[in-house]
């Protein structure tokens, strides 16, 4: 079959998948509905990989364009360059590895609703895949709300719990919030050009100069985009939720549905607002680096601060948002495909941290780094994978994450020359901290951390075990999917085909005018080349400097615990996490408001 | 003359948006809500989309007000505001 | 009149948030969602209207008359039943986050900090 | 934050976004006069596969692949609302009190119900042809329904709603759709393609497969809206909170979860 006619199917199998289970859910037994859900993910898998190679073969930059329907430039159209359709398959690789994971791991499903939960799984991977192929303005933003309406629901999955219900309705409210915004500079756009597809768009922006409309249409649609992606000051509501989600539901959330928002600027800007009608290069760049830059300080010092150990890896998220959207801000080939390797490799160990963060939760009913001192000594496995995912989170070589952390920040040296030192301090500290729990909680080194005073602005780890009981031993899959992933994370920095592939992808996706008419008029354009993230003597040297100071950093905090000193210097920001929704709401307007500021010299 | 009929009904939909807001009672903001369907689906009519009125009058003054009222009906059934602990789970508290 | 309808819309939105914003009771807040939503309704209409445009529905009229925009109307048709679907799961989550904190005034949730 | 704060940081941020979004509006094209290139296009569209609602058209033809996203956004609400609405482990379950009601109450709401049902399928018939459809049929039709809950009680209610059913229902609609999807693909066009003979305009069958989606968009928003409003009126009425407790019988949820939601039809 022609290659085009997979890519909505890669949309379409798992929504079958999904009414299958919830038709028959009800007489399944649990055993046979998580099978079915694996099979129809790992069907979605296969099929968003056959689109990968084929539309990655090196040669001609061509790459498959499907208009639904059969409506040429009138429908909504498909587009599998090789980034899009990459990301497709990370989001269903990792649907089928999560779908394992809580095989053996999640709490008793609901009665006569078995199939629910696979269900929700299978329609959040249709959302994500579909986020990750459209080529369509409009449709981005049905699958933005569909990935947003799942995420929320699963989010809120335990329901006899307190936390995960407050943190699923601030994500829904500020998600759908930041949607609504889209929507409105999706319309500003309509009103301007008549035209919904991106590649659309963008020609006939490109018939005019830019004005205030064009700049509040960038505003707008962006602003929805970096509420996913969790950028300062959009991203309170991610630490509340990522850190109260059910695990395997975590592993998705922060492993893939962030880092689409990331992708959704970069992709909408590339394609509708880069040319001389859109917004201009410097100042896009401006906007984006500043956020990038105060969504990873902001991230790694929040992230070291957490007792909490998947708000900890929540708030790394956070930092390592700020880092991708820094490699995006540089609009360069580089950039984009250096951070497109950062976030495969970062999915696979931000996925797995998470994993060994469930096992413990099942184990010891609680996630708290101080209760936990020591106790997990008993678990050498899972320690050493949470300590391997440490230093594969700082960017150790050769770590896929590590090569990506190297491309990104050589890219992001050639726009600034602090830039490379910011992704070595960010990676460092979050490493940091994932090692400094790792070190308290698997070995009990140092002194037993106290309670500080009670009342300070802190979650503490006491949670509800996922599953029915305690666990007391700890099933395969619990193990083996972390280590997997672990290893695929491994593998991508190590395969030299890896990288020149992401290297083509992120040419393929800067290349304005060749996605333009590659969609609309069907002609295949050469790829520029560009060098693939390769491993350089300055990149494996940053890298180890990173672990290096993470293992440093880690030591020196179980050695002496207690910062009172810099605890009381950052209280006033970790107070700004304060679980409102009506502050979350307020700093989304402000934020929308900052963003105008950051661009608002472009309009001439 | 449709120009005249369109500004009143912005009119009013803005009007009935900002009581839907003011009103910090649910079951009258719901009812407010109610009626800003209405407006809303009165708007659409004049704008010539006879479509969005229908989805807006059967959703927007019909199916969110009554889950509005369903919901508000759930957490009001016993008396009290709560918060003292009392009726939350126990085992939850230190 | 030019701009009268874009400039309601924009009101909407920003009564909506200011709700949202100084909410004590998180079914209002709900409410104030649903509000703001509303403002894509009317801004996407605004856009597609067309001076002496019919309904772009040809059962009785003549296929070469004059239409309003018929595309924004299907986007807001698919906008409205979003707006649904989310207003009935946030209920559905203040209704259990009321018999777990009892109490559904932000001011009161205090369980996620720092 | 304290509540001030809060709104200070709203007012800052509400100016900038006022300021942003009024010069917009002054650069929009005046309200009223500029057609859009692609409104033009979906309307040649529509009227070339014989659809005289060219929303419709829009909807479950042109731009059928948002719709399928659409439905699928309110079928997870739905199993979301399942799942959030279930009843917990340690709640209780209690059987509402037979409600006495106005006979004039009754007997309008009893002789409102066949007509609503109609209107909601005549609506969702319809569809290509004339304003309305699926989605604008389906809620008419479920809400309807629940007429029957001012006419009676609950109990009657529950009695004519087998949510099983219904809750395949919502599941029958969405897999017809994406099967109608693939069955293009099968017949060798692209997915979602309109393989159907197009009919005679403005009649009941015109419009190929934009018909199937429509009855199967109405099959899924009817199902859905039911099962929705159910969980809503689940917890209002039956469900007891946990330590609620006014010595009425009740069922408890047992160790698994849900609650059973559907006794057997009377």
């Amino acid at each position: 079959m022609d290659t085009a006619r997979l890519l909505p199917l890669v949309v379409a199998v798992p929504l079958l998948g999904a009414a299958v289970l919830v038709a028959t859910g009800r007489r399944l037994p649990r055993l046979v509905s998580d099978i079915v859900g694996c099979a129809f993910a790992a069907a979605t898998a296969a099929t968003a990989l056959l689109v990968l190679f084929r539309a990655g073969r090196p040669g001609p930059g061509t790459y498959p364009v499907e208009w639904v329907g059969g409506w040429r430039r009138v429908g909504i159209v498909l587009v599998g360059d090789p980034l899009g359709a990459g990301l497709a398959a990370l989001v269903s690789l990792l649907v089928v590895a999560v779908l394992v994971y809580s095989w053996r791991y999640f709490e008793e499903p609901p009665r006569r609703h078995t199939g629910s939960f696979p269900a929700l799984i299978l329609v959040f991977q249709a959302g994500m895949c579909g986020f990750a192929l459209t080529g369509d303005l409009f449709n981005a933003f049905v699958f933005f709300e569909l990935m947003g309406v799942v995420a929320y629901a699963l989010t809120g999955f335990r329901v006899e719990e307190p936390k995960p219900l407050q943190g699923a309705l601030a994500f829904g409210v500020v998600n759908s919030l930041g949607g609504y915004v889209t929507l409105l500079g999706i319309t500003l756009l309509y009103a301007r050009t008549g035209e919904l597809g991106f590649a659309q768009i963008g020609r006939r922006l490109d018939t005019d100069g830019p004005d205030g409309l064009v700049l509040a249409a960038f505003v707008l649609v962006t602003t929805g985009l970096l509420v996913k992606a969790a950028a300062v000051p959009f991203h309170f509501w991610l630490p509340d939720a990522h850190a109260v989600a059910p695990t395997p539901v975590c592993m998705l959330l922060s492993g893939v549905m962030v880092e689409l928002g990331v992708y959704g600027v970069a992709r909408v800007y590339w394609t509708v607002f880069s040319g001389p009608g859109g917004l201009s290069h410097p100042d896009f760049t401006r906007a984006l680096l500043v956020l990038g830059v105060l969504t990873a300080l902001l991230g790694a010092v929040m992230c070291w601060q957490q007792r909490h150990l998947k708000r900890l890896l929540a708030f790394s998220t956070v930092a390592h948002t700020g880092l991708f959207l820094i490699g995006v801000a540089v609009l360069t080939p580089e950039g984009i495909s250096g951070t497109a390797l950062y976030v495969l490799g970062h999915a696979g160990v931000k996925a797995a941290l998470f994993a060994c963060a469930g096992v413990l939760l099942d184990r010891y009913a609680t996630v708290d780094e101080y209760e936990l001192f020591g106790r997990a000594r008993e678990l050498p496995a899972v320690g050493v994978l949470f300590a391997v995912g440490g230093l594969a989170l700082c960017g150790l070589p050769p770590f896929g994450s590590g090569l990506g952390k190297a491309a990104a920040e050589e890219a992001a040296g050639h726009t600034a020359g602090w830039l490379p030192a910011l992704y070595v301090l960010v990676s460092a500290v979050t490493g940091g901290a994932v090692l400094r729990a790792g070190l308290r909680i698997f070995a009990g080194v140092g002194r037993r951390p106290r309670d500080e005073e009670e009342g300070g602005p802190e979650t503490t780890g006491e949670e509800e075990p996922e599953t029915r009981g305690r666990l007391l031993r700890i099933p395969v899959p619990l193990l083996a999917v972390p280590a997997a992933l672990l290893a695929a994370s491994l593998a991508l920095g190590v395969i030299p085909a890896v990288g020149s592939a992401v290297g083509r992808a992120g040419a393929l996706f800067t290349d304005t005018g060749g996605y333009r008419r590659t969609v609309l008029d069907g002609h295949a354009t050469a790829a520029p080349a560009h060098p693939p993230p390769h491993w350089q003597l300055t990149g494996i040297l940053l890298g180890l400097l990173s672990a290096a100071l993470a293992i440093t950093l880690a030591t020196l905090a179980v050695r002496r615990p207690v910062h009172t000193g810099t605890a009381a210097l950052l209280a006033p920001v970790r107070r700004l996490q304060s679980g409102h929704i009506g502050d979350y709401v307020a700093w989304l307007i402000a934020g929308t408001a900052l963003l105008t500021l950051l661009t608002v010299p472009g309009v001439r | 003359m449709t120009d005249v009929l369109i500004v009143v009904a912005l009119l009013l939909v803005a009007g009935a948006a900002t009581a839907a807001v003011l009103n910090r009672d649910p079951v009258r903001q719901a009812l407010v809500l109610s009626f800003l369907g209405l407006t809303l689906a009165l708007l659409f009519t004049f704008l010539q989309a006879p479509d969005v009125a229908l989805s807006q009058l059967a959703v927007g003054s019909a199916v969110t007000p009554l889950m509005i009222l369903l919901t508000v009906r759930k957490v009001r059934r016993r008396p009290g505001s709560g918060g003292d602990g009392a009726d939350k789970p126990a085992g939850r508290e230190r | 009149m030019t701009v009268l309808p874009y400039l309601v819309a924009g009101w909407i939105f920003l009564i909506g948030v200011y709700g949202l914003v100084t909410s004590r009771d998180l079914i209002h807040a709900v409410g104030c969602l649903a509000v703001t939503q509303s403002s894509t309704y009317v801004l996407l209409l605004a856009v597609g209207y067309r001076n002496g445009g019919t309904a772009p529905v040809f059962a009785d009229a003549p296929t070469n008359s004059r239409v309003v925009d018929p595309v924004v109307q299907a986007l807001a048709l698919t906008d409205i039943v979003v707006g649904a679907t989310v207003t009935a799961l946030l209920l559905a989550l203040v209704v259990q986050l009321r018999k777990r904190h009892g109490t559904v005034d932000p001011d009161a949730l205090s369980e996620l900090k720092g | 934050m304290s509540s001030r704060v809060r709104l200070w940081v709203f007012l800052v941020g509400a100016a900038g976004f006022a300021a942003l979004f009024a010069a917009a509006c002054f650069d929009l094209p005046a309200f009223g006069t500029v057609p859009h290139p692609y409104g033009v296009r979906a309307v040649h569209a529509a009227l070339s596969h014989h659809t005289a609602n060219v929303i419709a058209s829009v909807n479950f033809d042109l731009r059928a692949f948002d719709t399928l996203g659409e439905e699928s956004i309110l079928f997870s609400a739905v199993i979301g609302t399942v799942v959030l609405l279930r009843q917990a482990r340690d709640e209780h379950r209690k059987d509402p009190e037979p409600a006495t009601v106005h006979p004039p109450v009754r007997r309008f709401a009893l002789l409102t119900l066949p007509f609503a049902l109609l209107v909601g399928l005549y609506v969702i018939a319809h569809g290509q042809v004339s304003p309305g459809g699926g989605f604008q049929g389906g809620v008419v039709t479920a809400t309807a329904l629940h007429l029957l809950y001012i006419a009676a009680d609950y109990r009657a209610l529950e009695r004519v709603r087998p949510l099983t059913l219904y809750e395949i229902g919502e599941a029958a609609g969405e897999a017809a759709y994406v099967i109608t999807g693939f069955a293009a693909v099968l017949a060798g066009s692209a997915f979602l393609t309109n393989v159907l003979p197009f009919g005679t305009l403005a009649t009941l069958s015109s419009g190929g497969t934009a018909m199937v989606l429509n009855a199967a968009v109405g099959l899924e928003v009817t199902s859905g809206i039911v099962v929705l409003l159910a969980r809503f009126l689940d917890q209002a009425v039956e469900i007891e909170d946990p330590g609620e407790d006014d010595g009425s019988p009740r069922h408890t949820g047992g160790g698994g979860g849900n609650g059973d939601d559907e006794r057997e039809p009377a």
